[in-house]
């Protein structure tokens, strides 16, 4: 017979004594949302989605477990609950949310295009006919894609990781890569020879928690993510995040 | 019909019920994601020809006798069978605009790391082929007073072919599975093609199983045609 | 020790060959006139087939001297092919070149070492496999000849560079027993054109029969030289008794 | 000193200079990628056991007489054999939640997977390595009257273990050097530590190519041990 | 046709043995008694060994009967293994078990197979060393063996199964020369023990002297079945004739 097992390792099974762990899907590659701290040796996950995560897993009594990989991974990790939820930077789409919850926007960004300094590229307008990279999964690559078919064409160049796509930039294999302000402005510090232009676009690039469908947990998550906005915990973190980090950036 | 039969096909809808398949949502895409054989394709026989080209050099400078040029064949085997390809393949994708400001592609760093990496593995069959040639051959010819250049062309080299042809093919077979690597690198391959379209589609095993089922073609395609070589040169031996 | 017309051919003086810390061959001396058979046997092992490659150079003799038709060839810039063009040698297990037909393994050598035309060759080639009987085999490839047949081919492969001198190691121990006289036959009738050969065998009719004289070796040392009806009959040594007692 | 040898290093320091190397900022990273090592030993290891396992049972599934045995080990091995590696990874990487329902983890899913796939590899070793004992072994023992399993156990065998040994160590040094793969699925193996530093530090280069050191001298050592266990084995027989 | 003690120990009755399209073996039939040593020579490919290898179901044959001690061996249903146990069996390659010392081989079969016990299994088979003069070598392996022992140990190792018939399939020669006889001395010493024995070999003086028939077949058939003296002084058929004049 063909008995259908619904039930995960993430369900209810051993929620009978310590409290239940809840595993978070993420790409970190993506300061200072999400990456690696390594110098310690033992490559502690940390980030501004990370702390939110652990503000309120522990505010609503759960682990964390963090689990990385590639951003187009994501999606499928949340489908298969190989994951509860996931902490990308990630913007809540149509098409996205047909396929998984999200929870309310916790923060606004906006995109950008990081190139080579001096390359001149002021905006989408002026890439036409070039290559342009953007994360594969990511809305940069909608983004890119609308705004090619608007300009008459561009090449665009989907890598795995943001970080290959800098990589990219600085090898002058592609001429420009798309990606989030907040993130850009990091590279931007440690690669002098680049440099990034904000774009004029349309609809606001905001982050939200992704869950699986149908999953009991985003309406938990959204009541904790109202709080913190409430209470002052959201802005000590984009604090945290989005100028001391650059600051010690800075100094090194 | 027996119970058995019945039970596994029975198992078989059940484990296909789990996975949930739908082919419908990707089926616009099939054709984009068969346009990446070509890429394997050519890709693989690209990296087939300059591999073959540079390991007969390469095998040349193993059976030299001036030192450097042996020493410096045996170093680059051995460093290209010491390291993993995903991770030579990298290096050399992201080294080579840095050293020569050549803006090389995925598809190019493909091509340059799997002839450089095939080169260190085909060196090693053609020396072994001509060293599996009976010795007796050798001084058969020596004795006749033939000289080192024509022993090795008409006498050697000959029947050398025949222990390399086989072990040629299996390179290759090698290489087009290894091609996969290059999605890595953004090269738009079958494997690249359906990751593609699966970050589209939010489908991500249904490209997957397709691709694997035409790299399984492919490999058994070009199998079976080496198993038939095998006989055809068993035979007329 | 004169030979059959009193010419020298093949002269060995304390020849010396180890193979690395084995000695192999410990000074041997020998002469062999223009003409004469002579025939080695020996025990396994006792370095038979290492003092015939000795004479062609397929092995380097560690110390010593070979001087062939008065040339001395352990010299060190000696043109070792030219040396081997002149010493012919046929192996036990024939080592005919699978790809070429019977006639172009024949013509192959004269061809390219010589740079006979092709068309002389091919005539050279065609006496020579009349001589040994074959004539009917010349386009057909190694693997569908018997063992006997291998054999002749071979030994008309040797002789077609003409050489002054035949070197045979075991040529019939590879071969089925009703195979064995043909090829000693071809031997014989080689011998008796007038070639001068050394002969390992473990033919003792053919040794009795066709050689001149007899060299029994013993670890390394020729422990015994005597023409073969003094050998067969009062062997000196008490190890070449003991050879012959299990021999025959 | 002469002046070839200044030159070299002049050529190199060029070489360096361009790739603008620059180790300092990764410095405090290294014992994070070095931690890695650990990581892609331990799932070389495990693969290698349970692949020899695995490969032991096909093996023997492949030289028995009960046709749908032999039948499930030669297509079993066909389809491992026909599909690249890296595709092999993903699909069990995404099937695995989906069929069981069970979270697997990038270095599980690894672990599965190239046992799986060494299995296959394995079972052809093992299987060559029976048939290349000396036919003549086993008509001896059949004609002393001693019946199949005291013949496979007590003659075979034994002498197969050394026809199989060194070519089982060749399969742990592709294992290791595949292990690289695992990267893609987020086990933080050496690789993946590499792409994670580069990612935090916004170096990329550097990283690669201490791994790549670092896996070439894994695999050089596996590689020497193999060499001196093939002439222990010549030695002794 | 009747053996030294008039009992039949083979009994071979129209035995066919076919390798695909190829007929090797065409109604062969002849009895063996008990005791009796049979030489079986005959040219290469006609078929000698087959023969052998059907007579212990090396190869199972095509149609036919065979019986040994009055049992159908042909017979479908029968324990192969009991069988062979009961035909010991020689071949030309030795086949020793490279991985055991010598006292290991001759023992493994009638410890493994017999369930002998080790003590008792050893004693035999140094009995049995002593037997083929080998005694000193009971703890060195095969690899360390001339040719001429590890045949002599071979033989030890089939007789250790104390089998009523012995097969011999050219057992010399893969031998040097000077090892034949010592393998000769001990073949001859088993038959004197009164074994039955069927031997494959190109040593005619070994037929001559041992043997008490000769069998000469011919592409498949017994072409000749007689008595040493009167196959190798008047050989009826042509075939004989013309295969004596080429071995000897
Ligand atoms: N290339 C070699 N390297 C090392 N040892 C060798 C080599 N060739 C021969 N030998 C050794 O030299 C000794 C003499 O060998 P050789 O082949 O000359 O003997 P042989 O008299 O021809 O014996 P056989 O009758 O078995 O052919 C043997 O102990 C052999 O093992
Ligand atoms: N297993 C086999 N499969 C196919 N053909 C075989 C097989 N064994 C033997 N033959 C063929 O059967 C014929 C007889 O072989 P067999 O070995 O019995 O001859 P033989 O008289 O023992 O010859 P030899 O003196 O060379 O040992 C030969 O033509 C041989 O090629
Ligand atoms: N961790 C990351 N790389 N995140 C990328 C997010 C990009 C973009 N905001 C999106 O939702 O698609
Ligand atoms: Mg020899
Ligand atoms: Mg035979």
């Amino acid at each position: 017979g063909c008995s259908n097992q619904e039930t995960t390792a993430t369900d209810e099974g051993d929620s009978a004594g310590a409290s239940k762990t809840l595993v978070m899907a993420t790409s970190p590659d993506y300061p200072p949302y999400e990456f690696f701290e390594t110098a310690g040796g033992e490559g502690e996950p940390i980030g501004f989605d990370i702390d939110i995560a652990k503000y309120i897993t522990e505010q609503l009594g759960y682990e964390l477990e963090v689990s990385g990989m590639d951003f187009n991974g994501i999606i499928p990790a949340l489908q298969s609950e190989r994951a509860d939820f996931a902490m990308a930077g990630m913007t809540p789409t149509e098409e996205r949310k047909q396929n998984v919850d999200f929870s309310d926007i916790y923060y606004e960004a906006k995109n950008t295009i990081v190139t080579k300094k001096g390359a001149g590229f002021d905006g989408f307008k002026a890439l036409k006919g070039k290559s342009v990279g953007v994360q594969l999964g990511a809305t940069q690559q909608e983004a890119a894609q609308k705004a090619s078919e608007e300009i008459g064409g561009f090449n665009i160049e989907p890598r795995n990781r943001i970080s290959e796509l800098i990589q990219e930039v600085k090898a002058g294999r592609i001429d420009a890569a798309v990606v989030e302000d907040t993130v850009a402005k990091g590279y931007i510090q440690n690669n002098p020879d680049l440099e990034f232009t904000t774009v004029e676009n349309a609809e606001a690039a905001g982050s939200a928690i992704a869950f699986p469908q149908g999953s009991e947990l985003t309406a938990e998550f959204n009541q904790v993510l109202e709080e913190m906005k409430a209470n002052g915990e959201m802005e000590k973190l984009i604090q945290k995040w989005f100028e001391e980090y650059y600051e010690q950036q800075g100094q090194q | 019909m027996n119970l058995n039969f019945v039970r596994m096909i029975d198992l078989h809808s059940c484990l296909f019920a789990q996975l949930n398949l739908d082919f419908s949502r990707i089926t616009p895409s099939i054709p984009y994601i068969f346009g990446g054989i070509w890429v394997t394709l050519q890709f693989t026989l690209l990296s087939a020809i300059f591999g073959f080209i540079w390991g007969t050099i390469l095998s040349l400078l193993k059976i030299s006798s001036i030192k450097p040029l042996y020493w410096f064949g045996m170093a680059y085997t051995s460093i290209f069978r010491g390291t993993p390809l995903l991770v030579t393949l990298s290096l050399i994708y992201f080294a080579t605009p840095q050293l020569t400001g050549y803006n090389i592609s995925g598809f190019q760093a493909g091509v340059i790391t799997f002839s450089l990496n095939s080169g260190a593995y085909i060196s090693e069959v053609i020396r072994a082929g001509i060293l599996a040639v009976d010795k007796g051959q050798t001084e058969a010819a020596m004795s006749l007073g033939v000289s080192y250049k024509p022993m090795m062309l008409d006498v050697i080299l000959p029947q050398a072919i025949k222990n390399i042809l086989p072990a040629l093919v299996n390179e290759s077979i090698a290489l087009l599975k290894d091609s996969a690597l290059v999605s890595t690198i953004g090269a738009t391959d079958l494997l690249r093609r359906a990751q593609i379209v699966g970050a589209e589609k939010y489908v991500y095993f249904e490209p997957l199983l397709i691709v694997a089922v035409v790299y399984y073609l492919m490999v058994m395609s070009l199998t079976l045609s080496a198993n038939l070589l095998e006989q055809r040169l068993r035979k007329s031996s | 020790m004169q030979g059959k017309n009193g010419n020298i051919a093949i002269k060995i003086d304390r020849l010396y060959k180890s193979f690395g810390s084995l000695q192999v061959l410990k000074a041997i001396s020998a002469e062999i006139a223009k003409g004469e058979v002579v025939a080695l046997i020996g025990p396994s092992g006792c370095g038979k087939s290492t003092f015939l490659r000795c004479l062609n150079l397929l092995e380097k003799p560690t110390s010593g001297k070979i001087e062939i038709n008065g040339q001395e060839i352990t010299d060190p810039k000696i043109n070792v092919n030219k040396i081997r063009q002149n010493v012919g040698m046929v192996f036990q297990h024939f080592h005919l070149f699978p790809h070429m037909s019977v006639l172009k393994n024949i013509m192959y050598a004269p061809v390219t070492v010589n740079n006979l035309p092709k068309q002389e060759a091919q005539e050279k080639a065609m006496a020579l496999l009349k001589k040994v009987d074959l004539v009917d085999k010349a386009d057909v490839f190694p693997a569908k000849l018997s063992g006997g047949q291998k054999q002749r081919v071979a030994i008309a492969r040797s002789l077609a560079m003409e050489p002054d001198i035949m070197l045979f190691d075991e040529p019939t121990s590879a071969l089925d027993p009703e195979m064995v006289k043909e090829v000693l036959d071809v031997m014989q009738a080689v011998s008796e054109s007038g070639m001068t050969m050394a002969v390992v065998t473990h033919e003792m009719g053919f040794a009795k029969e066709v050689a001149d004289r007899i060299f029994f070796l013993d670890r390394g040392k020729i422990a015994e030289d005597a023409p073969p009806d003094v050998f067969f009959s009062n062997p000196e040594s008490p190890r070449a008794q003991q050879f012959l007692a299990k021999i025959l």
